[in-house]
C-alpha cells in the first residue's frame, strides 16, 4: 500500500458548555501517500487543523471524534487506548503549532523540548539526540547550530523558533508530520526563509506530510495535493497545479481570487493634492517608550526622524515587518504615545501630544482600528452598545435615533442588523473587524488608522474588508493610513506607499512607483518575498533573501549608519555601515534612504 | 536582575517599616491609658503614676518618645520593656526562636500537602476528586481556629493522651518531641493556611494547562503527569510561591488563638501583651518583626518567581 | 489584663491608719485600731473544703510538677515591689521569705525577723533571725533589709506598696542581726503590714530582677516574663524540714478551657480558678480533687449616686430588687457561691449582721418604684467587662429581668483590657471585683467611707464615717458588733453598691498532689503552694 | 458571497457562549443555603422562639429537646433563638464588611493601577504597609482604641481587608488596562471614570467575586476571632463564632451549643464560595 495515511468518513463533534452538541467535520476522506505533502486549505472555522489533529487521535478539550477510521501505516489510530495514542505522538506522528512562540515552554530550554520527544520514547540517549538536533538544526539553516539550544523561547527571533518547532517534529524520525500553519504568523520576508528550509528538509528526507493553511500561495510552494475544506467538509481535492490552473469549485475559486485582491482606483486626480492643505503632516517624528534620557529621547527609541503628508481623500500605506514602528506610529498620531519629538499636524494645525489635550472633534476626525479585532471590542458589550457609545459621546445621538443609526452603521458594514444585540465572543474575526471598523466610522472621522485590520483574517475575508474599506472611502470621502506588514494588500488599497525599516523611512513613493524598479533594497527584499500563486516559484526565487539573512549578528549596525545594512544584500562595507544614509529621488518619483546610487542600485539588479 | 531587585526591595522595605512603625505608632497612643497607670494597676495614686511616667520618660511629647525609638532602631537597638526594664532583645529572642519554630514545622507540614491537593486537582479538574477537594479547602478553613484546636485536644490530649495539650517549646530535644509537642498546634493551623495555596495552585496550574506548549507536550506524547509537572507547573510558580508566602506571613502574627489555647509562648501573645500594657517599645518590635517576615516572605517569593521564568532571569 | 487585690492590706489601709493619726488619734484608740487590725485579722477569712484531708496523710520528699495559674503577661516579674498578678505572688513567695508571714488566721508569723518590739508603735527594732544565706550563698543581714524596705519608696522602682512604704519614715542597721525602723506616724500593724507579700526581701543592692536571688525555700533556674519560671528546691533552706518538691514549673495559662484540659491531660498538676462550669468534668474524670476557697470575694454592681440614673434612689432600690440572686448563684456559679446582701462583709465574719433581712427578688415592687423613678422606657447603659469575673453574664441576667418589668439596659461590654483604669469607679453603672478583707473594718475604710479611695458607688455619709471611726475605738465587742452591724445595715441600703453574691474560689488539682488546703490570703492556698505540698508516690 | 463566507454558522455561535447562563445544581442550592440565612437574618426576631439573653432552662448544654430544638447553652438560654438572632450578625457584619473591602479595594484598585505613576506607587507602598501587620492584632488595637460597636466592627473588619482585594484588583486591571478596546476608548476621549467603569471593571467581575468568596470567610472567621479576644459583638447578642467561642466549654460534652453554630458558620462560608466557583460562566470568565 502506498497511502501512508488513510482516512475515512471521520466526523468530529463539538460541545458547547452549555451542552449543546455541533458537528464540526463530517464524513472526511482522503489519503496521504508517501513521500508526498498534502495540504489542507480553508478558512478558520473549516475543520482542518482538527482533521490534522485528530489524524494523532488527538481532540481538543470540549471536541470529540465520533466516527470513521484513520489508518496510519497498519495502525488504526481511532481505536488505540490513550496510552497507545501517546505511544504514536511524537514518534510515529509529530507536529508543527501555528505559533511556535506559543509551543514552546518559556521555562526550559529549547534543546531539552527539542529532545523530548526523542526521550519521551526512549529513542536514543540524551547525547546521541542532542547530537541529532543539532545536525537538524544544521540542516534548518538555523544561525548557530551548537548554542541555539541551550537558549530559551524569548531568546530567539520568530522564524528560527518556527524552524526549530520542525526540528522538534523531525528529530523522531517520523512517518508524518503536521504542519499547522506553521509560517502565518511570520513576517513575508522571514516566511520566505521558513518555507524553504522546510521544503528542503522534506525534499532530502522526503518527508510524508499533511500541510495546513488558509493562504493558497504558501501551499503551492510546498504540497502536492491540495483539499479544500470549508465549514468540516470538502470542496474540493486535486493535485496542486492542477488547482492553481483550472479549480472547480466556485469556493476554490473564490479563494483564488482572494490572493491576490483586486486593485483599487486611484482615489482623486493629482492635480487637486496641491492646492489643499494636507490633511495629515508628520515632520521629524521621534517616539518610543520608556522614560526618556538627558537627550530628550526615550531609552528604547521606536521611531526615528519618520516625516509623511497625507492629502485628504488619499490613502497612504505604511509597510514593514514587524517591530519595524509601524503601529507606534499609528498610536503616537491617534495621541495615544505622545512623541518624543517631531509634530504631528491635522489640517495644519498642530495636534497635541496626549489624548486629553486634544479637541473632541480633533479626536472624531481621526479614528483608530486595530489589528486584533477580538481585543479591540470589550467583550462585556453587546455590538449595539459598542457602537452606540461614540455616537453619543461625539454626537451625543440617544435612544431610538441611536439604535437607528447603528443599525444604519452596521448596514454599512454590510452586517445584519440582528448582530447588535450579541456579544462580540459570539461573532467570527470577520464579523468582528467590520464592527470595529464600524465604530470607527460611527464618529464621522475624517482619517483612519487601519493597524493591520487585515492581517489576522483569512485571505477572502480580507479581501472581502478590502473591498469594504474600498467602499466606505468612495460613499464616505475617507482617508486610511493604511498599516501593513503585506505589500499586495497595501498596493491594494493605497495611493501612496512608505516603507518603514527599523523605525526610519527607508522609501517613500506612489503606489505605481514602488512597483517599477529599482528599489531601496528592503522595499526590494519585501516585494521579491511576498509568494506567487505559481507552483515552484519559491525554488525560481533568486538567493537574496537567503543572503540577506547571512550577515544577520555578524554586523552589529551603529545608530548613525544605514538601519538595514546588517541584512542588505547590496551593502557596501566602509559605507554602509558607518556612515548614516542620505536620502536620493530616484527617477521613477520614489524617495529611498541608501547610499548607493540609483545606477548602482540598477546595476545590481536590486528589483529586478 | 535579582541582586537589583533586591536591592529595591531593600529600600521599600525600610519605607513600608518606617510607614507601619508610624501607623502602629499612632494607634497604640490612641488606646486608653499608659503604661504607668497599668503596671501600678490598683495602686496607681495620681503622685506614684506621675513619678513613675518620669521615670519611664512618658512625660515628653510622643513624638520625641517616636523619634528617640527611632534612633536606638536605627543603631539597632530596640530598647528596653517599660514594664519590666528586660531589654526588648532578650525578651524576644527566646519567642521569636518558638514562633519561626512553629511556623516552620507548620510550614514544612502544610505546604507539600497544599501543593499536592492543588496539582492533582488541577490535573484531574472538574473530576469529583478536583470537587471534593476544594469543597474540603473551604470546610476546613471555615472552622474556627479555636473550634478546632479545642477538638484536637479534647480527642488527642484529654481523652487519648497521645500528644500533650499545651505546647512546650523547650521540652523539644529530639525530633520525636518535636512532632509529639508540635502535633496539634501544627494541624490546626494547616487547617487555616492551606486553603488559600490549594485554591491558589488549582488556579494558576490551570491557567497554564490551557496553554498551547502543554498541548504540544502532549501531541510529543508525553503522559498527564509529565505533561504538568515538567511543562505546567514551572510557569506556574510564579503565583504559587506568592500565595505560600502570604499564607506562611500568616504563621507570624497571625496565631495568637494557636498560641492561646495551647500555652505557646511566641511573639504574637508576646505582642497582645504590648498592646495590653502599653509597652510602646515591645509593640512596636513585635509589629517591626512582623513586617519583616512578610517583606522578606514576598521577596523570596519574586526571587523564586523570577528564578522560575527565564524571560525575567535573563534581563 | 486583670490586676489581682490579693494582698490583705492595701495603701488606702494604712492611709487610714495614717489619716487616723493626723487627726490627732490620742495613743489609746491607736491601741484600739491596733487590736482591731491584729484581732480582726485573727479571726477573719474563713476554710472551707478539703482541708481536714490533707492533714491526715504524711509529708514525702521528691518529686517535680507543673503548675498553671490564670493571668501571665509581660509584667510578670520577680521584683517583690513590683508584683501584680497572682502568677508574681506565686513566684515570689517560693523564692523569697519576708520579715514575717500570715498564717490562715492572717496573724502575723515570724519568719526572717525573729522578733518586732516597740513602745509607741512608731520606732519598731526587729531583731533578725541568725544564719539565714541568700540562693547565692551570701548571709542574709541588716542591709538586706534597709534596702529592701526603703526601694519601695523611690518612685522609679514603680512599687505596688509605695504608699504603704512612704509612712517608713527611716530603716538603720542598729546591730549585727538587728534593723530600727521609725515610722512617719503610730502603725501597731506594722507586722502585719510587712506580711505582706510585697515586703519580701531581696539581697541588698539588686537592680536586675531577671532572676531571683532571695532566701525562700525554692531557687530560680529559669525565669521568662509570660512564659514560666523553673524553681528548685532549695537544699539549705533555713527552716527545717524545706520545701518537699524538687522542681516546681510554673506558668500561666489564660484560657481556662485550655487550663482545664492542661489538668485533665495530665500536662499540669495544679491549676487556678476553675470555672464553677468545668468542675462537673474534673469530677468525671476522677483522679483530680477541687480546693474550694472562700474567702468572701465578689463582683459587685456599682451605681453611682452622684450621677444619673444612681442619683434616684428608686432606680437603686429597684436595680437592686431585680438581681435574681438564687439564678446568679445556680446559673452563673454552679453553685459555689453564697448568696450576699448588698454589703461587703461575709457570713464567715464574727461581726456578719444576721439579722438583715435579706434583699428579695422582686420585679414587681421594682417596678412601681421605677414608675415613681421616671427612669422606666429610657436606655440605660451597663457597662460589663471580662476584667470582673462573670460581670458579663450577670448583666445580662439583669438585663432580661429588666426587660420584664419595661426597663432597657443597654449591656457594654468593654475590652478587659484598660477596664480598671477606664471605666472602673467612673462609668454610671458598672461591675467592679473585690478581693477579700482581713477585717470588716478595712473593708468599708476602704470601700465605703466618703473617702474611701475606691468608694465604688460614690456613696458619702457622715454618719457612716463617724460610727467606722468610734467602732475602731470600741473595744467591747458586743457594742462593735452592733456597730458594725449597723454600717451593714446602711451600705446594704443606701450605698449604691448591689453585691449579689461571695464568689468560690475553685483549684483544681491531681489527687496525687497532697498538703493543699485554703487560705483566706487566696486561690492556690495564698499562692504559697509550692512550700507546702508534696507528691503522692 | 463574501457576506456569508465569514459569518459564523448558528451552530457554531451557540458553542462560542451564548447559550451558557445555565447554572449548576450544586451552585443552585448555595444560593438556597444562602438565601435561607439572609432571611434568617432579616426576619430573625420574629422567629426566634425566645428572647437571645432569656435563661430558660436551669440546666446547660442540654440535647434538642421539643422545647429547645438546639438544645441549651452554657447558662440555660435557648440555642436556636441564639443561633438565629446571630445570623443577622456573622451574615450582616461578614457580608458587609466583605463587601466594603472589596469595593474600596477594586474601585482604588483600578484607579492606581489606570493612573499609574506617583499615585500607584504611593498608594500600593501604603497597603503594603498595611498589609504586613497581623490582621487580628491591628483588629485589636483598632477596636480597643475605638471602642467596640457595630459600625466600628463592619469599618474595622473592612478595612483589614480591603489591601488584599486591591492586590488582586490592582494586577488585575493593569492587564485589562493594556487591552485594545482600553485604547480605542482613550482615543476616543473617554473620561477616566467612564474608561474605569465602563470597559475595565465588567472585565474583571469573576476573579473579584472569587476573591470576594474567600476574604468573606477570612471576615467570618476573624469576627470569631475577635470575640475570642474579648471583642466584638456586644451581649447579650453574639456572632456565630462568638457563640462557638463561649460555648466552647461544652465540647467535652458534645453539646449541640458548640457544634450547631459551627455547622451554621460551614454552610454559611461553604455555600458562598461554592456559589461563586458555579456561578454562570458568561459572568465568571469575563476576562479575553
Amino acid at each position: 500500500m502506498s497511502e501512508l495515511v488513510e482516512v475515512k468518513n471521520l466526523r468530529v463533534i463539538a460541545r458547547s458548555d452549555s451542552g449543546r452538541e455541533t458537528s464540526i467535520v463530517h464524513d472526511i476522506s482522503f489519503t496521504v501517500p508517501r513521500g508526498t505533502v498534502v495540504a489542507l486549505i480553508g478558512e478558520s472555522g473549516s475543520g482542518k487543523t482538527t482533521i490534522a489533529l485528530s489524524l494523532m487521535g488527538y481532540a481538543r478539550s470540549g471536541c470529540r471524534i465520533t466516527g470513521g477510521s484513520i489508518r496510519i501505516g497498519d495502525r488504526e489510530i481511532l481505536s488505540l487506548s490513550e496510552a497507545e495514542k501517546a505511544k504514536i505522538r511524537g514518534r510515529n506522528v509529530s507536529y508543527i503549532a501555528q505559533s511556535a512562540a506559543a509551543a514552546f515552554n518559556p521555562a526550559r530550554t529549547i534543546m531539552s523540548q527539542v529532545v523530548e520527544s526523542a526521550m519521551i520514547h526512549r529513542l536514543a540517549p540524551r547525547a546521541e539526540a542532542e547530537a541529532k538536533a543539532v545536525e537538524l538544526f544544521r540542516a534548518l539553516a538555523l544561525p548557530d547550530p551548537e548554542g541555539v539550544g541551550s537558549r530559551y523561547p524569548h531568546q530567539v527571533s520568530g522564524g528560527q523558533l518556527q524552524r526549530l518547532a520542525a526540528a522538534m517534529a523531525l528529530i523522531s524520525e517520523p512517518e508524518l508530520v503536521i504542519f499547522d500553519e506553521p509560517t502565518t504568523a511570520l513576517d513575508v520576508t522571514t516566511q520566505i526563509e521558513v518555507l524553504r528550509s522546510f521544503k528542503s528538509v522534506i525534499r532530502e528526507r522526503n518527508t510524508t506530510g499533511v500541510y495546513v493553511s488558509h493562504d493558497l500561495a504558501v501551499v503551492a510552494q510546498i504540497a502536492d495535493h491540495i483539499i479544500v475544506l470549508r465549514e468540516g467538509s470538502i470542496q474540493e481535492s486535486a493535485a496542486t497545479g492542477q488547482i492553481l490552473t483550472d479549480a472547480q469549485s466556485p469556493y476554490t475559486r473564490s479563494l483564488l481570487a482572494a490572493a491576490n485582491p483586486a486593485v483599487h482606483a486611484q482615489a482623486a486626480p493629482p492635480a487637486e493634492k496641491q492646492q489643499e492643505l494636507p490633511l495629515l503632516e508628520v515632520e521629524g517624528l521621534v517616539a518610543g517608550y520608556g522614560r526618556s534620557g538627558p537627550n530628550g529621547l526615550p531609552n528604547v527609541t521606536v521611531l526615528n526622524d519618520v516625516a509623511l503628508s497625507l492629502q485628504p481623500g488619499t490613502n497612504l500605506g505604511v509597510i514593514g515587518e514587524s517591530g519595524c514602528g509601524k503601529s507606534t506610529l499609528a498610536r503616537v498620531i491617534a495621541g495615544l504615545l505622545p512623541a518624543a519629538g517631531g509634530t504631528v499636524k491635522f489640517r495644519g494645525e498642530t495636534l497635541a501630544g496626549s489624548v486629553a489635550q486634544r479637541s473632541k472633534d480633533q479626536l472624531r476626525n481621526i479614528q483608530i482600528v486595530f489589528q486584533m479585532a477580538d481585543t479591540a471590542l470589550n467583550p462585556t458589550r453587546s455590538v449595539g452598545q459598542i457602537l452606540g457609545r461614540p455616537l453619543t459621546f461625539y454626537h451625543d445621538v440617544k435612544g431610538a435615533e441611536r439604535t437607528r443609526r447603528v443599525r444604519r452603521l452596521l448596514d454599512l458594514v454590510q452586517l445584519p442588523a440582528n448582530i447588535a444585540d450579541r456579544y462580540p465572543g459570539e461573532l467570527s474575526g470577520g464579523q468582528k473587524q467590520r464592527v470595529n471598523l464600524a465604530r470607527a466610522l460611527a464618529a464621522e472621522p475624517a482619517l483612519i488608522l487601519c493597524d493591520e485590520v487585515t492581517s489576522a483574517l483569512d485571505t477572502v475575508v480580507a479581501a472581502a474588508i478590502l473591498d469594504l474599506l474600498a467602499e466606505l472611502r468612495k460613499e464616505l470621502k475617507l482617508s486610511y493610513l493604511f498599516i501593513s506588514h503585506d505589500l499586495s494588500t497595501v498596493r491594494a488599497i493605497c495611493d501612496d506607499v512608505m516603507v518603514l525599516y527599523a523605525g526610519r523611512k527607508v522609501e517613500s513613493g506612489s503606489r505605481s512607483a514602488m512597483r517599477a524598479m529599482p528599489l531601496h533594497p528592503y522595499s526590494d527584499l519585501l516585494v521579491s518575498s511576498i509568494p506567487e500563486l505559481r507552483t515552484g516559484w519559491l525554488d525560481g526565487l533568486g538567493k537574496k533573501a537567503a543572503e540577506a539573512d547571512a550577515g544577520v549578528g555578524a554586523l552589529l549596525a551603529r545608530s548613525e549608519c544605514c538601519p538595514f545594512v546588517a541584512r542588505c544584500p547590496v551593502r557596501k562595507l566602509g559605507v554602509c555601515d558607518v556612515l548614516a544614509p542620505p536620502i536620493r529621488h530616484l527617477s521613477k518619483g520614489s524617495d529611498i534612504l541608501c547610499h548607493l546610487e540609483e545606477r548602482e542600485l540598477l546595476a545590481m539588479g536590486v528589483g529586478a | 536582575m535579582i541582586t537589583r531587585m533586591i536591592l529595591t526591595r531593600l529600600g521599600v522595605a525600610v519605607l513600608t517599616l518606617l510607614i507601619v512603625s508610624v501607623v502602629v505608632f499612632v494607634a497604640t497612643n490612641m488606646l486608653p491609658g499608659d503604661v504607668a497607670q497599668i503596671v501600678l494597676g490598683q495602686a496607681a495614686t495620681p503622685e506614684a503614676v506621675a513619678g513613675l511616667r518620669k521615670a519611664m520618660h512618658l512625660d515628653q511629647p510622643a513624638v520625641f518618645r517616636y523619634i528617640i525609638w527611632l534612633g536606638g532602631m536605627m543603631t539597632g537597638n530596640p530598647g528596653t520593656s517599660l514594664v519590666n526594664d528586660i531589654p526588648i532583645v532578650t525578651l524576644i529572642g527566646g519567642r521569636l526562636h518558638n514562633t519561626l519554630l512553629l511556623a516552620g514545622v507548620t510550614a514544612a507540614f502544610s505546604v507539600p500537602i497544599a501543593l499536592a491537593l492543588g496539582i492533582t486537582a488541577a490535573m484531574w479538574r472538574n473530576t469529583l476528586y478536583d470537587r471534593l477537594v476544594s469543597f474540603a479547602t473551604i470546610a476546613v478553613v471555615s472552622v474556627p481556629e479555636f473550634m478546632v484546636a479545642t477538638i484536637a485536644v479534647l480527642i488527642f490530649a484529654v481523652r487519648l493522651h497521645w500528644f500533650p495539650a499545651l505546647s512546650f517549646a523547650n521540652d523539644v530535644h529530639s525530633l520525636g518531641e518535636l512532632l509529639r509537642v508540635f502535633a496539634m498546634p501544627v494541624i490546626s493551623l494547616s487547617f487555616v493556611v492551606s486553603a488559600q495555596m490549594i485554591r491558589m495552585t488549582r488556579a494558576a496550574l490551570i491557567d497554564t494547562l490551557g496553554q498551547p506548549f502543554v498541548e504540544m507536550a502532549t501531541l510529543k506524547g508525553a503522559g498527564r503527569v509529565r505533561a504538568v509537572l515538567t511543562h505546567a507547573l514551572p510557569n506556574a510558580i510564579g503565583p504559587i510561591v506568592n500565595a505560600v508566602a502570604l499564607s506562611l506571613s500568616y504563621l507570624l502574627g497571625g496565631v495568637i488563638i494557636v498560641e492561646t489555647i495551647f500555652n505557646y509562648p511566641g511573639i504574637a501573645k508576646l505582642m497582645v501583651d504590648g498592646v495590653a500594657t502599653r509597652d510602646m517599645p515591645l509593640i512596636q518590635t513585635c509589629a517591626m518583626i512582623f513586617c519583616l517576615g512578610y517583606l522578606a516572605l514576598v521577596t523570596v517569593a519574586d526571587i523564586c518567581a523570577i528564578l522560575a521564568n527565564p524571560r525575567l532571569r535573563y534581563k | 489584663m486583670k490586676p489581682d487585690f490579693d494582698k490583705i492590706l492595701r495603701p488606702a489601709d494604712t492611709a487610714r491608719i495614717e489619716s487616723a493619726i493626723r487627726h490627732g488619734a490620742t495613743r489609746r484608740e491607736l491601741l484600739g485600731m491596733l487590736l482591731a487590725g491584729g484581732m480582726g485579722a485573727a479571726m477573719a477569712g474563713t476554710v472551707l473544703g478539703s482541708a481536714t484531708k490533707a492533714y491526715a496523710d504524711t509529708p514525702k520528699k521528691g518529686g517535680s510538677i507543673r503548675a498553671a495559674g490564670y493571668s501571665s503577661g509581660t509584667t510578670d516579674t520577680l521584683d517583690p515591689a513590683k508584683q501584680s498578678l497572682s502568677t508574681d505572688y506565686v513566684r515570689c513567695t517560693s523564692f523569697y521569705n519576708g520579715l514575717t508571714s500570715l498564717d490562715d488566721k492572717l496573724s502575723p508569723q515570724m519568719d526572717l525577723a525573729e522578733s518586732f518590739d516597740t513602745k509607741d508603735s512608731v520606732t519598731w527594732t526587729v531583731k533578725l533571725r541568725k544564719g539565714v544565706t541568700f540562693h547565692d550563698g551570701s548571709t542574709f543581714g541588716p542591709d538586706d533589709v534597709v534596702y529592701s524596705l526603703n526601694r519601695h519608696k523611690d518612685p522609679a522602682v514603680g512599687s505596688k506598696a509605695k504608699s504603704l512604704a512612704d509612712q517608713i519614715g527611716e530603716v538603720k542597721k542598729s546591730g549585727d542581726n538587728e534593723v530600727t525602723i521609725v515610722l512617719t506616724g503610730p502603725n501597731a500593724d506594722l507586722p502585719v503590714i510587712l506580711g505582706t507579700f510585697h515586703f519580701l526581701i531581696v539581697k541588698a543592692g539588686t537592680t536586675d530582677f531577671t532572676t531571683a536571688n532571695g532566701t525562700g525555700a525554692f531557687k530560680c533556674k529559669e525565669f521568662q516574663p509570660g512564659v514560666h519560671s523553673v524553681a528548685v528546691r532549695n537544699e539549705n533552706y533555713w527552716k527545717g524540714t524545706g520545701p518537699y518538691l524538687d522542681q516546681v514549673e510554673f506558668f500561666a495559662i489564660a484560657d481556662e478551657n485550655a487550663r482545664v484540659n492542661a489538668l485533665l491531660s495530665g500536662d499540669v498538676a495544679l491549676i487556678g480558678s476553675v470555672n464553677p462550669r468545668s468542675t462537673q468534668l474534673i469530677k468525671q474524670a476522677g483522679s483530680f480533687d477541687l480546693l474550694t476557697t472562700t474567702a468572701g470575694n465578689y463582683t459587685d454592681l456599682n451605681m453611682r449616686l452622684d450621677t444619673a440614673p444612681g442619683s434616684d434612689p428608686n432606680f437603686v432600690e429597684a436595680i437592686k430588687l431585680l438581681l435574681d440572686r438564687e439564678q446568679i448563684k445556680t446559673a452563673i456559679y454552679r453553685g459555689y457561691a453564697e448568696v450576699a446582701n448588698d454589703q461587703p462583709v461575709p457570713p464567715t465574719n464574727r461581726f456578719y449582721n444576721a439579722d438583715l433581712p435579706q434583699r428579695p427578688y422582686d420585679p414587681d415592687k421594682a417596678k412601681s418604684l421605677l414608675a415613681k423613678s421616671s427612669l422606666a422606657g429610657t436606655r440605660i447603659p451597663v457597662v460589663a467587662s471580662t476584667a470582673a469575673d462573670q460581670s458579663i453574664d450577670m448583666a445580662v441576667l439583669l438585663q432580661q429581668s429588666a426587660a420584664q418589668i419595661g426597663l432597657d439596659l443597654d449591656i457594654q461590654k468593654v475590652p478587659a483590657d484598660g477596664y480598671w483604669s477606664n471605666y472602673w469607679l467612673k462609668a454610671p453603672i458598672c461591675f467592679g471585683n473585690i478581693n477579700p478583707r482581713p477585717t470588716a473594718d478595712i473593708l468599708f475604710s476602704l470601700l465605703y467611707t466618703s473617702n474611701a479611695p475606691w468608694n465604688e458607688s460614690h456613696w458619702k455619709s457622715e454618719r457612716f464615717d463617724k460610727i467606722l471611726v468610734e467602732a475602731r475605738k470600741e473595744r467591747d465587742d458586743a457594742k462593735r458588733k452592733e456597730m458594725y452591724g449597723e454600717l451593714q445595715k446602711m451600705a446594704h441600703e443606701e450605698s449604691g453598691v448591689a453585691i449579689p453574691v461571695f464568689i468560690s474560689n475553685i483549684d483544681a488539682h491531681s489527687s496525687k498532689l497532697k498538703g493543699l488546703k485554703p487560705m483566706a490570703t487566696g486561690g492556690m492556698m495564698g499562692f504559697a503552694f509550692s512550700e507546702n505540698v508534696w507528691l503522692e508516690g | 458571497m463574501t457576506k456569508h463566507t465569514d459569518t459564523i454558522p448558528e451552530t457554531r455561535r451557540r458553542m462560542l457562549g451564548a447559550g451558557s447562563l445555565t447554572i449548576s445544581v450544586v451552585g443552585a442550592m448555595c444560593f438556597c443555603i444562602i438565601l435561607f440565612w439572609v432571611v434568617i437574618a432579616l426576619i430573625g426576631p420574629w422567629l426566634a422562639p425566645y428572647p437571645i439573653g432569656k435563661i430558660v432552662s436551669m440546666d446547660v448544654f442540654t440535647s434538642p429537646s421539643r422545647d429547645y430544638l438546639l438544645g441549651t447553652d452554657y447558662l440555660g438560654r435557648d440555642m436556636m433563638s441564639r443561633i438565629i438572632l446571630g445570623a443577622r450578625y456573622t451574615v450582616g457584619v461578614s457580608i458587609a464588611a466583605a463587601f466594603i473591602a472589596c469595593t474600596i479595594g477594586v474601585a482604588l484598585g483600578m484607579i492606581s493601577a489606570v493612573l499609574g505613576g506617583w499615585f500607584d506607587t504611593i498608594v500600593s507602598r501604603g497597603i503594603d504597609a498595611l498589609i504586613a501587620i497581623p490582621h487580628l492584632m491591628f483588629g485589636l488595637v483598632i477596636i480597643a482604641a475605638i471602642g467596640s460597636s457595630l459600625p466600628v466592627l463592619v469599618g474595622t473588619l473592612a478595612f483589614l481587608y480591603f489591601p488584599g482585594s486591591f492586590r488582586i484588583a490592582r494586577a488585575l486591571a493593569v492587564n485589562i488596562n493594556e487591552l485594545d478596546f482600553v485604547q480605542v476608548a482613550k482615543a476616543r476621549g473617554e473620561g477616566f471614570f467612564y474608561t474605569v467603569r465602563e470597559e475595565i471593571l465588567p472585565n474583571m467581575i469573576g476573579p473579584v467575586l472569587a476573591d470576594f468568596g474567600l476574604r468573606f470567610v477570612f471576615i467570618v472567621l476573624l469576627l470569631s476571632g475577635l470575640s475570642f479576644l474579648g471583642l466584638g459583638v456586644q451581649p447579650p447578642n453574639a456572632d456565630w463564632g462568638a457563640l462557638v467561642r463561649e460555648n466552647v466549654s461544652g465540647l467535652a460534652y458534645g453539646a449541640p451549643a458548640v457544634i450547631m453554630p459551627s455547622l451554621a458558620i460551614a454552610s454559611l462560608t461553604i455555600s458562598v464560595n461554592l456559589a461563586i466557583d458555579n456561578l454562570p460562566r458568561r459572568l465568571r470568565d469575563r476576562l479575553p
